[in-house]
């Protein structure tokens, strides 16, 4: 499976205007998708349809709400891609929990740092961190961090 | 037929890994008897930091400029300086490290702008109370020296 | 008062003899396990390529007896839940056959504390009791790996059983006896080793899975079941279960060097040295010994489904077929 | 039936918690196992103990102060997690490698690449019982210990990639040692095949254990020597060339049905690899400088980065947000074994307890790894 080929798939669940290509050498990814909540388990079947394998899901607090990062990687031809997902404070997203089995863990593991929650994952139990844990420690409003900033102040948006 | 093949065959591969084990009886042994004997250690082991002796001055060079406490991952170092009159250089009077917190990655020698720290070659380092992994520094360059 | 005097000249002889047997035996079995843990450590050590302890006297000789002295000093420890009582005869019920199986083995052609008409049956009588003690501590012990060990260890005693037994069979029907001092006889020409090499095999095999060593331990399996049936055992108890793993090799490398290597009898080529019988025996029994400890450190351990069916599908067939094929020799020969 | 006499069963199966201290766990991880006699019904891995929070380190630390945490992450593969993420930063803020110093950091890294396999070999077959090869693969271990303890000081946690080079120069001492040792592991691979790859009992505690084929590992984000037995050849070396890895030859060994064994294979022909790799390397190395010139603060520009390296067990990523700070905003670690431990819970059940050891093994995770 091509790159071209998980475009395409992926220009079918989102707007083209949202696939924005990256520079490789410069990003280490070579598209981003910025998605919505709800597109999300749409994007995440698509890029099984394309053999691709689940990287990782991580998050990234900013002062505008988290924001999941869903990274795909085919196992044939580097395709890296990213898939970035802008949530108000307080909403959840689809599990993708069904589609990769290895989003079970890579989302409880959101959800105990981030206090994300997602929607219809089998066992929100907390992963890392002690069962009666009542903090998410990697918001940025937690213990010591160095700064707490938005979106447009990163990315420049 | 293929059961008796299969046997003979696993016997055989037996046999060859007892062959294997019981040439090493009479090989030389190649573990260390560590508090009978020791062995050298490399030339760069990094063991905790330690004041380097500067022959033109005989003593160190730190000036106290607090760099090696600003890029310390884990804030093991503290270090004070002293002006022995208006207008001499700052000279370090006290440098106390908490070798139980080092992480030995060298950010403060790499960082030495006098590079008056060098790693030591101590590695029996346990002791009985944290408070032992607490090393002065001056104190342990005039002793050495 | 004459029925009294009447079983004391009755039993004098026969009881003074087992007395001193019965002393002779337990110092046996007690430094025979100091020397055989020392042994096996030196052994492993030299194969991987260390030195082993060195510490304690020459070569580290003393290092077991200070070990012992530790585990004698150390706290027996009893589960909170566990079965008290049956917790605490397990590790005696292992010892117990142990010391009984001396009482028959020839050491040499003196040196036997009961020539029994049935020595062979007793021995495999009272081998068979161990699994029992392992049964009692693991359950005891209310530890799921130390009952998945004790469970373990039932079903691989019981299996091997069997074609140990019809190995022996074979030698027994050879020898036209059960009693050990005549199977010693009977090899006076030829050991039952260079007569029935199959046998000896399916002995050796079998008396290494008897005695739960390696490749064949998956009793204690270490890395599975942390240490098997002798998981919560602590102290004294612990060490009554080592002595006992250690005599059990013991018994079983006499017992084959008895019915297969000849016993106390010196090969038939160095007749003409003047070694004493007990020498050549327990020359015998300990090289037995040291390929048991050899093989240990070699392998891996078996799974125990592979280990069962090794036992049932390879070991049974041909130690059956190995007595059918010597009966009829036999029957042909004489 | 007959079975309307009889009482109901209501529980035939029991749970065994395996680990947290446990003697083939290799760490702290606990296995939480239903049990039915001896055979798995369910298995939950539950992970977290050694959780020293990394990530959140990150946000508080230099991107130099958090270069020793990234050796400490997987302490048997400290190098490659050290190269990969000084890579990182080193891509992000545009910093030129001198080209020694990229060949030292290859061969310093294959040969943590090998330390960390032999190091599961020994301990793989220790997890199957047999005690005497762990000491072999030590032995020849501590050669590599004590070839990289002589240029980054250290034996373990290596901190030896530094930013725009590496921290200390190698010397022929050095080269001559590493020769030495190529030689003295191929003369050993003879002995490892007689003693356990054709031992058959070894075979058989392997051979058809805890297949994970290509569909299995893909669901479940598996990389490194997992995928490569199940027949994939996917190698970040390969796919993505970093470094210098580009310039060098050698294969991805590759299995077919994705057991223990062909695991076990993989990694063993990784190995010898991995000796091809440093023999070229050696060879091409070239003088120069060893560290370019960087500012004492890296302070890289605004924007994500990904960078993946393989590690020992599969692809490492480092997802770095920066907000133009010397500080990461957001740091990321993608870990290999956090995905290859999760497939236990898909791989364990209907199998042995025995085989739990010999799967488990045969994935080679490192519990620290996983817990960040």
């Amino acid at each position: 499976m091509s790159l071209e080929d998980l475009k395409e798939k992926l220009s079918k669940v989102v707007e083209p205007g949202d696939m924005v290509p990256r520079d490789y050498e410069k990003d280490g990814c070579l598209l981003e998708i910025k998605a919505r909540a709800d597109q999300v388990e749409a994007v995440a079947k698509a890029a099984r349809e394309a053999d691709c394998f689940l990287e990782s899901i991580t998050a990234v607090d900013f002062t505008n709400g988290p924001q999941i990062i869903y990274q795909f990687n085919s196992c044939t031809i580097v395709s890296r891609v990213l898939v970035r997902v802008q949530l108000s404070r307080g909403e959840s997203v689809v599990s993708i929990g069904s589609i990769y089995d290895a989003a079970l863990w890579y989302e409880r593991e959101v959800f105990e740092l981030f206090g994300i929650r997602f929607d219809n994952h089998p066992d929100l139990r907390r992963l890392l961190l002690p069962e009666d844990a009542d903090f998410y420690p990697l918001l940025k409003d937690y213990g010591k961090v160095h700064a707490f900033r938005s979106t447009e102040e990163i990315y420049g948006e | 037929m293929g059961m008796i093949k299969d046997i003979v065959e696993g016997g055989w591969s037996l046999i060859a890994g007892m062959w294997v084990t019981i040439r090493r009886i009479y090989r030389p042994v190649v573990t260390v008897q560590y508090p009978r004997e020791c062995l050298d250690m490399s030339p760069a082991y990094r063991g905790h930091i330690e004041f380097e002796q500067f022959p033109e001055t005989g003593s160190h060079n730190c000036v106290a400029c607090g760099t090696c406490m600003r890029f310390c991952p884990t804030n093991v170092i503290k270090v004070q300086g002293e002006k022995t009159h208006t207008h001499s250089e700052k000279r370090a009077s006290l440098y106390f490290i908490d070798f139980s917190h080092c992480s030995l990655c060298g950010l403060c020698v790499v960082n030495c702008p006098t590079q008056t720290l060098k790693f030591s070659g101590e590695y029996e380092l346990a002791h009985y109370s944290r408070w032992d992994g607490v090393i002065d520094l001056i104190q342990r360059l005039e002793e050495s020296a | 008062m004459a029925a009294w005097q009447n079983l004391v000249n009755f039993l004098g002889p026969d009881l003074a003899r087992i007395v001193v047997g019965v002393v002779g035996v337990l110092a046996l079995v007690q430094v025979n396990a100091l020397f055989l843990v020392w042994l096996e450590r030196k052994v492993a050590a030299h194969i991987q390529l260390r030195i082993g302890p060195k510490e304690v006297g020459p070569f580290g000789i003393l290092q077991s007896i200070v070990d012992g002295i530790k585990l004698v000093g150390k706290e027996l420890i009893t589960p909170r839940h566990a079965d008290r009582k049956l917790f605490m005869l397990a590790p005696i019920a292992v010892f117990l056959p142990v010391l009984v199986s001396f009482v028959v083995i020839p050491f040499s052609e003196r040196l036997l504390i009961r020539d029994m008409n049935v020595g062979v049956l007793l021995i495999f009588a009272f081998s068979t009791f161990n699994v029992l003690a392992v049964l009692v501590g693991g359950w005891a012990s209310n530890n799921k790996y130390s009952l998945l060990g004790a469970v373990r260890a039932v079903a691989q005693n019981v299996a091997y059983e069997i074609p140990l037994l019809l190995a022996v069979l074979s030698v027994v029907m050879w020898s036209n006896s059960l009693q050990m001092s005549e199977i010693v006889a009977s090899q006076s020409k030829v050991w039952h080793v260079f007569s029935m090499p199959v046998a000896t095999l399916i002995f050796l095999i079998c008396a290494t899975a008897e005695t739960n060593r390696a490749p064949f331990d998956i009793p204690e399996a270490e890395s599975e079941l942390v240490a098997g049936f002798h998981t919560e055992y602590s102290g004294m108890r612990f060490a009554l279960f080592f002595l006992a793993e250690y005599s059990n090799m013991l018994i079983v490398s006499a017992v084959a060097t008895t019915l297969f290597f000849g016993g106390w009898k010196s090969p038939p080529f160095l007749g003409f040295l003047p070694v004493p019988g007990l020498i050549w025996f327990f020359a015998k029994t300990y090289a037995l010994i040291f390929v048991t400890i050899w093989v240990r450190w070699t392998f891996p351990r078996l799974r125990f489904d592979q280990l069962m069916n090794f036992c049932w599908k390879i070991m049974i067939p041909a130690a059956l077929l190995h007595l059918v094929v010597y009966a009829g020799i036999i029957k042909i020969v004489r | 039936m007959a079975n309307e006499f009889l009482e109901p069963i209501t529980e035939q199966t029991f749970y065994l918690n395996m680990g947290p201290q446990h003697p083939s766990t290799h760490g702290v991880l606990r296995l939480f196992l239903k049990l039915d006699g001896e055979y798995i019904v369910e298995a939950d891995p539950v992970i977290g103990y050694g959780h020293r929070g990394h990530e959140k380190m990150a946000e508080s630390h230099l991107y130099e102060q958090f270069l020793p945490n990234s050796s400490r992450m997987d302490y048997l593969a400290g190098l490659i997690f050290n190269h990969g993420y000084v890579a990182a930063i080193e891509k992000m803020a545009g910093i030129e490698v001198p080209p020694r110093a990229e060949y030292i950091r290859v061969i310093c890294a294959e040969l943590n690449r090998i330390s960390s396999h032999l190091l599961w070999f020994g301990t793989y077959v220790m997890d199957l019982g047999g005690f005497t090869p762990f000491l072999y693969s030590f032995d020849d271990r501590e050669n590599i210990l004590d070839i990289l303890d002589r240029v980054s000081g250290s034996r373990l946690t290596y901190s030896y990639c530094r930013f725009g080079g590496v921290a200390r120069d190698v010397d022929d001492e050095f080269i001559t040692a590493t020769h030495q040792f190529v030689e003295r592991l191929r003369s050993r691979w003879d002995d490892y095949h007689n003693l356990v790859t054709k031992n058959v009992i070894f075979i058989h505690r392997a051979k058809d254990v805890g297949v994970i084929n290509r569909e299995l590992a893909l669901r479940f984000g598996c990389t490194g020597p997992i995928l490569r037995a199940a027949g994939v050849p996917y190698d970040v070396r390969k796919a993505e060339p970093y470094s210098v890895y580009s310039e060098l030859d050698f294969e991805i060994p590759t299995g077919t049905k994705g057991d223990a064994l062909d695991r076990y294979l993989v990694r063993v022909q990784e190995m010898e690899q991995s000796l091809h790799i440093i023999e070229q390397a050696l060879e091409r190395l070239p003088d120069g400088a060893i560290k370019a010139a960087v500012p004492h603060k890296v302070r890289p520009p605004r924007g994500d980065y990904y960078f993946a390296v393989e590690s020992a067990r599969g692809a490492v990523g480092f997802y770095i947000v920066s907000d133009g700070t010397s500080y990461p905003y957001r740091l990321k670690a993608r870990v290999p074994s956090y995905g290859n431990l999760q497939v236990l819970t898909e791989v364990l059940p209907g199998t042995l307890v025995a085989d739990t050891i010999s799967i488990l093994g045969s994935i080679d995770i490192v519990v620290p790894e996983v817990d960040r």
